[in-house]
């Protein structure tokens, strides 16, 4: 059923404006949420746009990753919104927002989702230098392209995220319409690829012409970035699993949390409107804040930074697509995401899931089994 | 709606005076339970497990509806509920009166330890010399004389056996709370003063009356002495000798009666002066006894006297009805005339004391080892029908349950034993009757790989060399097999309890042959005398499900004789006091700690941890009294009451105590029970123990949080719908009904009465049209029942309370009904088939057919020389794998009655396995007795017919006889085929109502074992042969059953909601619906609106899966907040 | 203590060492036998193929003889096949109206008439039960002590009247064996079906019965029996047996008087001894 | 194999109302082979006593005449008691050895010839006199063979004397009046003392 259309004779950027606006065009959306240029910075965000003369100002392609675009989308979609809508997300960005449709955050079907291959992204430091470093952010842009998906160094002085170099899912397989880059040359256009019936049907009214099958060094190129992949991811899991099996080392770990709550707020598949931390259940009574101090001679304040760790992984490991957002978020520099990476891939191994990849696949814990009922009490 | 109360009796503490107990106490009944034993449980005490969960679940069985009135623990361990008096150790000793009032006599065996002083320290069982086997180990370990009698039993009261009880008195000064009084216990508490100056007869009255019958003895040589012993102590007899000298004894006779106007007098005369003997008679004396006598005259004097004492110490009282659950006793092969090796050959055991070597209360805390030299058992065989299915041993009936048990045990072993673990089952025919024991038996056998050989065992012999068992037995082929066991169980059958028929007899009701309760026709329940009904295995041999279903049916057909006599025996419930509303108020606790034992490390371990308490400023007094849990200790604790204080925190040994007298203590304080905090202070682990510590921070923490809103629960709109106008849907109705409740009965048809329209008897010959008439006759004169005919369910939805129903009537507009509950009876067919030449020719019919022609006289036996029958045409095999256990009942019943109309005629009945459950096996006798040939046929070697053009003969059907091992052809003139049921109950009925139907299309019961008439979704019944295939009486049983189980609802105005229930905090709920998938009770949805998500708080069972689920704690349970839960870990942190 | 005795054929003839030591030990036990004036063979295990009737008639007419001498009397039977020919008589007198009509029409032929008043015991259900260990300890005056003694009870003492003994594992021999200073060989066969006319009339199959049981009481010194039928089959058909199993199956086999006789001190005459047929050297050693 | 026809029509009955009286002993049984497994000559038989019953059960008269089970039967009464319904079985074994003897079968001659012998030596004497018995037995038999199979035997209880070698009139007890008067009972219609009854 794959149906696939080739977009030549320009550049990436180019190309892919085109497309979208083609989309637009023929598809009848009215709205695309997609990272645009801001009219009053040089800066990238997820814009939604209603006219299609702003995608000319539309960059799905940069390495700019400020927020994940999933509750974005699901803001967008959670009750109808009156029009058709479409979205440009990377690949972790599509996975998240499949596990907030799971969680009823938003909903799937109202939206056409076109998913870009991604190379990786950097932080929003790292990206701050390396667009400033060009003249304008399309010359970044076509500065990170050239390289990037032919797994070459990206600049110098910026490199992916942790989180990016240890993604192994960094094609968008949830996505309606996928663009494919990994192993392209730039300048030889594109590929734009249907993978749902509801892409197939967009693809198929844009009158663009088709694709060839996927390309041999396609492959290669995702061949040999998902083991590169895999082995920082190895090493990774193995440095942050030996620096927190204790209490202590975890405690450590976090040290410098200060109970901002930036990593909860920048994560995707924390979907709480109102956050237990922030509601009165840790606002002790003071007896309490003096009966910790007596047991134990002192206690650090603010109190509950652990806690609110654990808390989180009890949340939303199970959910954790490995975006990298709240160690993006983190203002103390916490390696936060290589831990939730790690505790969450274990987690959904317990439960024999992986988040966001499946929309059949429901949640752990989300229904009742009798017979679990023994393997759970032991009897 | 009537809104009587009363009160009701339930004999026998076993699984089904439990369920009726609660189904009345729900109803809102008082009820006493009474047990002969001195724990709770009957036989169910003893067994872990039970198919096919192969778990326990008897908890499942306490109320979902209220929850409050009752302490939620495992019902293995005690049942408590306010409505239920339990008393143990006692019987049943008369009835008077009539139904809606009987004045019963108790009598309580007098226990010579005190409950309310033993704290279960087990001292005294250490200090008895006594060894006896224990029973609850089915004797596989020893125990003391006084002992627990159930180890997991709360309270864990020790009792003195008083049978093995030597009243050597070691236990007396052992114990730390003065709870033994040896003196109180039987003829020992009968004490008797011998008057006579002659120091011989002294010495030998005192050596008959105390030594060898055991009253309590003390003599007198004169008149002056005895009346001073008088005078001081009270005595029940006096042995009065007439000739003394000094004060002869009718001048004693004379001044005993003004000391002691009630004492009974024995007179002792020499032959000469009989008259002045007889003169002391009309002065008071009881009797006389010409000396010199023989304690053969004597001591039946005495124990008249004693027993006459036991009548006044009965405790009387007035009830309205009467459950009888006593149900039955194991057979003990070993008092046979076949003991099947049983106590001569080691390591062979009954399937009981196999339950015991399961158990992790067993002898070997669960490790399946062999009893005598422990080596570990992994290869065992099962003999089944021991004792059942066996004339022999007076049993012309099937057990019932052994089947499954055994196929349990053995699934289990595996499970304990390992893979390696080897099980045969030697059994006659498998019994695998009841609702998906068919597809358990199969599986079973097939997974668990367990073989299954046909054959019955008799040589039983030990293994020479070895401790291993010999066994041998015919295969199904004729081969004389031999085979070697580490361990052989026999599987034991039931056996009316032996006290049956002497409280029969008392009670006016009758037994059968074997010991059963006799009942009337069309009810397992409803014994001869009205107002006293049988639940469980007392009416004959059946397995938990059927015995809860019984009990539950006798607890409604009680609450109806009670309604009937206009109820109001009960005791007048408390007036609410009105609460203090303290919710503005800053916490201000009183904490009391409660000492037991009189030494220094408790002292010392009461002030640290008052200390604790008094750190916390949410404290404002802790106070220490002395055993609160006996009376006087209670009293302390009332007059603690103060206005200063606004929640009381207990922290005691036995906290189930202060569970059911919570709302007095909360009465005295002029409190919310909820304030009111009881912390188990577990004697076992010391008081200074980090665990005790613990628990009793986490109950002041919980208290600190305790919320005080309380849901007002839901109003329940008085009226049931029944659908199907079956005899299960016009029973519920009735039974209903006669509660005053209104009915709405809808049927879609155009007439009541289901399957008994073409019904012609039963097996016993009891003819079915007048009983259906009568039945639709109470229906429709029945102010209470609106009866639709040509009417059916097109839409419901609503909770339990209150439904909502759309009914459509053929030719009338659509109607809407509001009810409470639904009670489905929609009931079933006989199955479709085409197999064995159905529809080819009209010598083969259905059993359905069968019985109709013989119902409408169609049938002529003068044409036919032989009738063949084939069994489990389309059942017991994939689709429709299951029993429909009525089937071979009713091929007994026509061959039976066309052997009645032509004796000479030949009846086949080709059989897989004969489903003669219970007391149907005398007719499976009977059948076998007149001649009927029976023929085995095994599932992969069916029979073949062929429709013959012979018109004498015009069927001819082939199959192999195992016996014989060859092949067989009968012709026939008519060839009958049993089809089984088939369930009729539409999905989208089933659905409306948010209940579910199995894989077969039968209602999806709640769980099959403990609540067997209810769906998972409260206020949604099933009953009748939508449930499963059954019997009239099975049907009727279950439909009574539902009906109780819907008047629980039904009676209320309100569904009280529990005070542990889940609720939702719209502003936190970011409306994810996992706590709506997540539910198991369907106690949450989404609001019209779909923006918010509510709960039922009468369906909420407070089980907290929603309040896991849910990230932020918009999903809470009252009482486990998370300040709570916190302030509980926190207290166990901080020790 | 009295009782009516009834011998039966056998002891008169293959069995007369079993009369002997019966009476012996009786008499030395206090207890009068009185022999039933003009018994009559029971009808053995062959009347009742032929004829229910003819085979309850035999047996009744000899309670009938013992009915004239003492009314409520009670028979002692040595014989386990003519105990139970006249114990299933007893029972049709006893406890059926029709068959004792029929009965006693017949008895009319030969001017009798039985009601069934008198009880009919076991010479082992006497002993054992009626006498007991107790009674007969004090009589013993030599102690067998050393003496391993298989009881071998047959069937028809047990079955299928379980009057006195557990027709399965029959007990009522060991303390009567134990008070004679002997021990109990502990087997399996003690009930065991012996062959009976089997032996006989069908002695491939009849003969491995006796092999089977006299294998069992390897280890024993002897065997004791309460039957001619067992006792025959047991001592007379050793060699033939020993043939078959290909093995010496040779033991000791007395009747149980004989072997209370021997330790209550009666002489070999007295308990008819020398009549046995299988009473090996070394037994006859230790204890002649 | 051929299989055994069967139908509720009388005339493909075998003889069946021979042992309809056998039928009503043993009706009620289940076919749960404890008789087999508890009889000590199963082994022995051709057919298994839960197959004979069986056989007996279907009406199956010559099959069951032309089995030596029945006779195997020693009278041991394991059965009877064993049996879970408690069915008389060693009296319908009995009853089954009447019928076969009435039937004269031939297969049954010698045990017939030793029963019938036996009962005419107790009619003639009233109690068994061994000797004279067996020389009947052997007469009856004709088969010269015979003799020598018990000849051991004889030798030795007449070493021991214990056979009554005839004589001694006193003990006899002629009871042929008893003999004649049951036949002539059994004779009447009405039998409820047949083989069997």
């Amino acid at each position: 059923m794959t149906q696939a259309i080739h977009i030549d004779n320009e550049d990436w950027l180019s190309g892919i404006r085109s497309f979208l606006a083609t989309v637009m065009d023929k598809t009848g959306i009215d709205a695309m949420l997609v990272p645009t240029r801001l009219a009053v910075k040089n800066r990238i965000m997820p814009m939604l746009v209603s006219d299609p003369a702003r995608l000319a100002q539309a960059d799905p392609l940069s390495p700019a990753f400020p927020v994940n675009g999933a509750k974005q989308l699901a803001r967008l979609t959670r009750l109808p919104a009156g029009g058709k809508l479409a979205a440009v997300l990377r690949p972790c960005e599509i996975r998240a927002f499949n596990e907030l449709v799971k969680l009823n955050q938003g909903k799937r079907d109202d939206v056409v989702i076109v998913g870009i291959d991604c190379p990786g992204a950097l932080s929003n430091t790292d990206f701050r230098a390396f667009a400033d470093r060009h003249e304008t952010i399309d010359a970044a842009t076509q500065a990170f392209c050239a390289t990037a998906f032919s797994g070459g160094p990206v600049d110098e002085a910026a490199a992916f995220t942790s989180a990016c170099r240890a993604c192994n899912h960094p094609t968008p397989d949830g996505a309606d319409i996928a663009v494919e880059l990994f192993g392209t040359d730039p300048t030889h256009g594109l590929t734009a690829r249907a993978r749902t019936e509801m892409g197939e049907a967009v693809l198929a009214g844009l009158d663009l012409p088709p694709a060839e099958a996927v390309l041999p060094q396609r492959k290669t190129a995702l061949t040999e970035t998902l083991d590169r992949r895999r082995q920082y991811r190895k090493q990774m899991f193995a440095s942050v699993a030996g620096a927190t099996d204790t209490i202590r080392g975890l405690s450590a770990y976090l040290a410098d949390c200060v109970n901002c709550y930036n990593c909860r707020a920048a994560c995707p598949v924390c979907y709480c409107t109102t956050c237990v931390f922030t509601t009165d259940t840790f606002r002790h009574e003071p007896f309490q804040y003096l009966q910790w101090a007596r047991r134990k001679g002192g206690v650090k304040m603010p109190t509950d930074t652990l806690f609110f760790h654990l808390t989180r992984m009890a949340h939303m490991s199970t959910a954790c697509v490995g975006c990298g957002q709240c160690t993006n978020a983190c203002p103390n520099d916490i390696p936060l995401s290589d831990l939730f990476s790690l505790v969450g891939h274990h987690t959904q191994e317990a439960f024999g899931y992986v988040a966001g990849l499946d929309l059949s696949q429901r949640p752990p814990m989300c229904g009742f089994e009798k017979e679990e009922y023994g393997e759970v009490v032991g009897i | 709606m009537d809104r009587k109360i009363g009160s009701a009796l339930v004999a026998g503490a076993g699984i089904s005076g439990i369920r009726a107990s609660i189904d009345l106490a729900q109803m809102g009944y008082r009820v006493t339970l009474i047990d002969r034993a001195p724990h709770m449980g009957g036989i169910l005490s003893q067994l872990d497990y039970q198919f096919p969960t192969d778990r326990c679940g008897m908890c499942r069985m306490l109320p979902m509806l209220d929850r409050d009135a009752g302490i939620q623990t495992c019902l293995r361990k005690g049942l408590f509920h306010e409505n239920i008096d339990v008393l143990l150790g006692t019987t049943l000793a008369a009835v008077e009166g009539e139904p809606g009032r009987f004045e019963v006599a108790l009598n309580q065996a007098p226990s010579p330890i005190d409950p309310d002083r033993c704290i279960g320290c087990g001292q005294c069982s250490d200090a008895c010399p006594v060894s006896v086997p224990d029973a609850f180990n089915a004797g596989l370990t020893p125990r003391k004389a006084v002992y627990l009698p159930v180890p997991h039993n709360i309270p864990n009261t020790y009792t003195i056996d008083p049978a093995a009880c030597t009243r050597c008195g070691a236990c007396e000064p052992v114990c730390p709370t003065s709870a033994i009084r040896l003196s109180a216990m039987g003829r020992q508490a009968f004490r008797i003063l011998v008057v006579d100056d002659e120091s011989i007869i002294r010495q030998s009255l005192d050596a008959w009356l105390g030594d060898e019958e055991g009253y309590t003895v003390e003599t007198a040589a004169s008149g002056p002495e005895a009346l001073e012993k008088l005078a001081a102590t009270p005595f029940h007899l006096m042995l009065l000798d007439i000739k003394m000298p000094g004060m002869d004894g009718v001048t004693v006779l004379e001044k005993a009666r003004i000391i002691r106007p009630s004492l009974n007098v024995l007179m002792m005369t020499a032959y000469a002066t009989v008259e002045t003997a007889v003169d002391a008679m009309k002065i008071g004396a009881m009797d006389y006894l010409i000396k010199p006598f023989e304690p053969e005259s004597l001591i039946p004097k005495v124990a008249a006297a004693y027993e006459a004492l036991q009548k006044t110490a009965y405790r009387r009282q007035t009830v309205g009805a009467i459950v009888l659950a006593t149900g039955t006793t194991c057979f003990d092969p070993s008092v046979g005339k076949n003991p099947m090796g049983y106590g001569i050959v080691p390591h062979v055991v009954t399937s009981l004391a196999f339950e015991r070597m399961l158990s992790g209360t067993g002898p070997d805390g669960g490790r399946l080892l062999r009893p005598s030299d422990k080596r570990p058992v992994k290869k065992a065989a099962w003999i089944q029908c021991v004792g059942s299915r066996d004339l022999q041993t007076g049993a012309d009936f099937c057990s019932t349950a052994c089947c499954m048990f055994a196929l349990k045990e053995a699934a289990v072993a595996r499970r304990v034993a390992g893979d390696d673990f080897q099980a045969t089952i030697i059994y006659m025919d498998l019994r695998t009757f009841g609702k998906n024991f068919e597809r358990y038996g199969q599986q079973t056998t097939s997974t668990e790989g367990i073989r299954l050989e046909r054959g019955r065992v008799h040589s039983i012999v030990p293994t020479p060399g070895s401790g291993d068992v010999t066994i041998r037995w015919t295969s199904a082929s004729g081969k004389i097999r031999e085979e070697c066991f580490d361990l052989v169980v026999l599987s034991i059958g039931q056996r009316a309890n032996p006290h049956t028929t002497a409280l029969a007899e008392g009670l006016g009701i009758d037994t059968d042959g074997f010991g059963f309760v006799k009942t009337a026709p069309f009810s397992d329940t409803r014994t001869l005398r009205g107002g006293i009904f049988a639940g469980g295995t007392l009416t004959g041999p059946t397995d938990i499900a059927e015995s809860v279903i019984r009990a539950s049916s006798a607890a409604v057909n009680a609450s109806r004789t009670i309604h009937r006599a206009g109820g109001g025996l009960a005791e007048k419930a408390d007036d609410l006091v009105s609460c203090r509303d303290v919710a503005c108020e800053p916490p201000r606790i009183l904490a009391v700690l409660c000492r037991c034992e009189n030494n220094p490390e408790y002292e010392k371990a009461l002030d640290v941890l008052s200390a604790r308490l008094q750190q916390d400023p949410a404290v404002a007094r802790v106070k220490i009294l002395d055993r609160i849990c006996t009376a006087q200790g209670w009293d302390s604790l009332k007059e603690t009451v103060s206005a200063t204080v606004n929640r009381v925190l207990v922290g005691a040994c036995r906290t189930f105590i202060y569970g059911k007298k919570t709302r007095g203590l909360a009465a005295a304080f002029g409190l919310d029970p909820v304030l009111m905090e009881a912390v188990a202070m577990d004697h076992h682990q010391g008081l200074a123990a980090p665990a005790t510590v613990a628990a009793i921070m986490a109950g002041l923490s919980r208290l600190k949080n305790v919320s005080m809103e309380k849901d007002q629960g839901i109003a329940v709109v008085n009226r049931a719908l029944v659908v199907g106008g079956g005899i299960a849907g016009m029973s519920a109705a009735l039974a209903i009904a006669d509660h005053g409740v209104d009915v709405t009965l809808v049927e879609a048809s155009d007439r009541l009465g289901g399957n008994l329209a073409w019904l012609h008897q039963t097996i016993d010959g009891t003819p079915i049209a007048p009983f259906l008439e009568d039945i639709i006759g109470q229906i429709e004169k029945h102010p209470k029942i609106e009866v639709m005919i040509n009417s059916r369910v097109v839409g419901a939805f609503g909770q339990a309370g209150h439904f909502f129903s759309t009914i459509e009537t053929a030719g009338e507009p659509t109607t809407t009904a509001e009810h409470g509950a639904v009670i489905l009876a929609t009931g079933g067919g006989e199955a479709p088939t085409d197999e064995y030449g159905y529809g080819t020719s009209e010598a083969v019919v259905t059993q359905k057919e069968l019985e109709t022609r013989i119902h409408e006289g169609r049938l002529d036996t003068d044409g036919i020389t032989a009738v063949a029958m084939i069994q489990c045409v389309g059942s017991r095999e994939e689709p429709r794998n299951y029993c429909s256990r009525v089937c071979c009942p009713t091929a007994l019943k026509q061959a039976l009655w066309l052997k009645s109309r032509k004796p000479d005629l030949q009846v086949y009945i080709l059989y897989r396995d004969m489903m003669t459950c219970g007391l149907s096996e005398a007719w499976y006798t009977e059948a076998r007795r007149q001649g009927i040939l029976f023929f085995q046929y095994r599932p992969d070697r069916k029979p073949e017919v062929r429709i013959t053009a012979d018109e004498a003969a015009p069927v001819s059907v082939r199959l192999h006889d195992p016996i014989l091992d060859a092949p067989v052809e009968i012709a026939a003139d008519l060839l009958v085929l049993a089809t089984g049921i088939q369930p009729r109950l539409p999905e989208t009925l089933a659905l409306a109502y948010g209940a579910e139907r199995d894989r077969d299309g039968f209602f999806l019961e709640a769980d099959s074992k403990w609540r067997p008439v209810e769906a998972l979704k409260a206020g949604v019944f099933g009953c009748g042969i939508v449930l499963s295939p059954r019997s009239i009486a099975e049907a009727v049983a279950t439909a009574e059953a539902a009906a109780g189980r819907a008047l629980a609802i039904l009676t209320a105005d309100r569904l009280p909601a529990a005070r542990t229930t889940a609720i939702v905090r719209h502003s936190l709920c970011t409306l994810c619906l996992r706590c709506i998938e997540t539910c198991p009770y369907d106690a949450r949805f989404l609001d019209d609106t779909g923006q918010r998500v509510l709960v039922n708080p009468a369906m909420c069972q407070g089980c907290g899966d929603c309040a896991t689920v849910c990230p932020n704690s918009a999903a809470i349970v009252e009482g486990f907040t998370h300040r709570s839960m916190f302030g509980a870990i926190e207290g166990a942190m901080a020790v | 203590m009295n009782y009516l005795y009834y011998p039966g054929c056998s002891l008169t003839a293959s069995a007369r060492e079993y009369d002997l030591a019966t009476r012996a030990v009786m008499a030395a036990a206090g207890v009068d036998l009185t022999e039933i004036d003009g018994w009559t063979c029971c009808g053995a295990s062959a009347a009742a193929p032929i004829s229910d009737l003819l085979s309850l008639s035999l047996s009744a007419r000899n309670l009938a003889l013992a009915e004239q001498t003492t009314a409520d009397g009670q028979i002692l039977v040595p014989c386990s096949a003519c105990y139970l020919n006249l114990k299933k008589a007893h029972e049709a007198l006893r406890s059926h109206a029709k068959q004792r009509t029929m009965i006693n029409e017949a008895l009319a032929a030969v001017k009798l008439n039985a009601t069934g008043s008198v009880r009919v015991r076991h010479l082992l259900d006497v002993l054992a039960v009626d006498l007991g260990a107790r009674h007969l300890a004090p009589l013993i005056t030599r102690s067998l002590s050393g003496l391993a003694v298989a009881p071998y009870y047959g069937c028809q003492c047990l079955r299928p009247y379980p009057e006195f003994d557990d027709p399965e594992r029959p007990v009522s021999m060991e303390p009567l064996i134990e008070a004679t200073g002997a021990s109990v060989h502990v087997w399996e066969a003690g009930g065991r079906c012996c062959g009976a006319s089997l032996v006989s009339t069908h002695p491939e199959a009849g003969l491995k019965r006796v092999c089977s049981i006299l294998k069992a009481a390897r280890g024993a010194d002897l065997i004791v029996t309460v039957c001619p039928m067992c006792q025959m089959n047991l001592d007379a058909w050793q060699p033939k047996a020993s043939r078959m199993a290909g093995e010496d199956l040779s033991i000791t086999v007395l009747y149980l008087p004989q072997l209370l006789g021997l330790a209550m001190g009666l002489s070999h005459h007295e308990l008819g001894l020398d009549l046995n047929l299988a009473v090996l050297g070394s037994f006859r050693e230790k204890m002649f | 194999m051929h299989p055994h026809l069967i139908s509720g029509s009388p005339t493909t009955h075998d003889d069946s109302d021979a042992m309809a009286p056998i039928g009503n002993l043993v009706n009620a049984c289940i076919q749960c082979g404890t008789c087999t497994a508890s009889c000590p000559n199963a082994l022995e038989m051709d057919l298994t006593p839960r197959k004979m019953w069986r056989l007996v059960i279907l009406g199956r008269l010559s099959d069951v005449m032309a089995s030596r089970t029945f006779i195997l039967c020693s009278d041991c009464y394991t059965c009877t008691l064993r049996c879970p319904r408690g069915l008389p079985l060693t009296r319908a074994m009995e009853a089954l050895k009447g019928i076969a003897f009435a039937r004269r079968e031939t297969q049954h001659r010698r045990s017939r010839l030793f029963y019938e012998t036996f009962m005419q030596t107790v009619r003639r004497y009233g109690r068994i006199r061994e000797m004279a018995f067996m020389t009947r037995y052997f007469t009856a038999m004709k088969n010269p063979a015979e003799p020598f199979r018990f000849a051991p035997l004889g030798l030795k209880l007449m070493g021991k004397g214990k056979v009554e070698m005839g004589g001694g009139k006193s003990t006899e007890i002629p009871l042929a009046a008893l003999f004649e008067k049951v036949a002539a009972l059994e004779r009447t219609p009405d039998k409820p003392l047949g083989k069997g009854g």
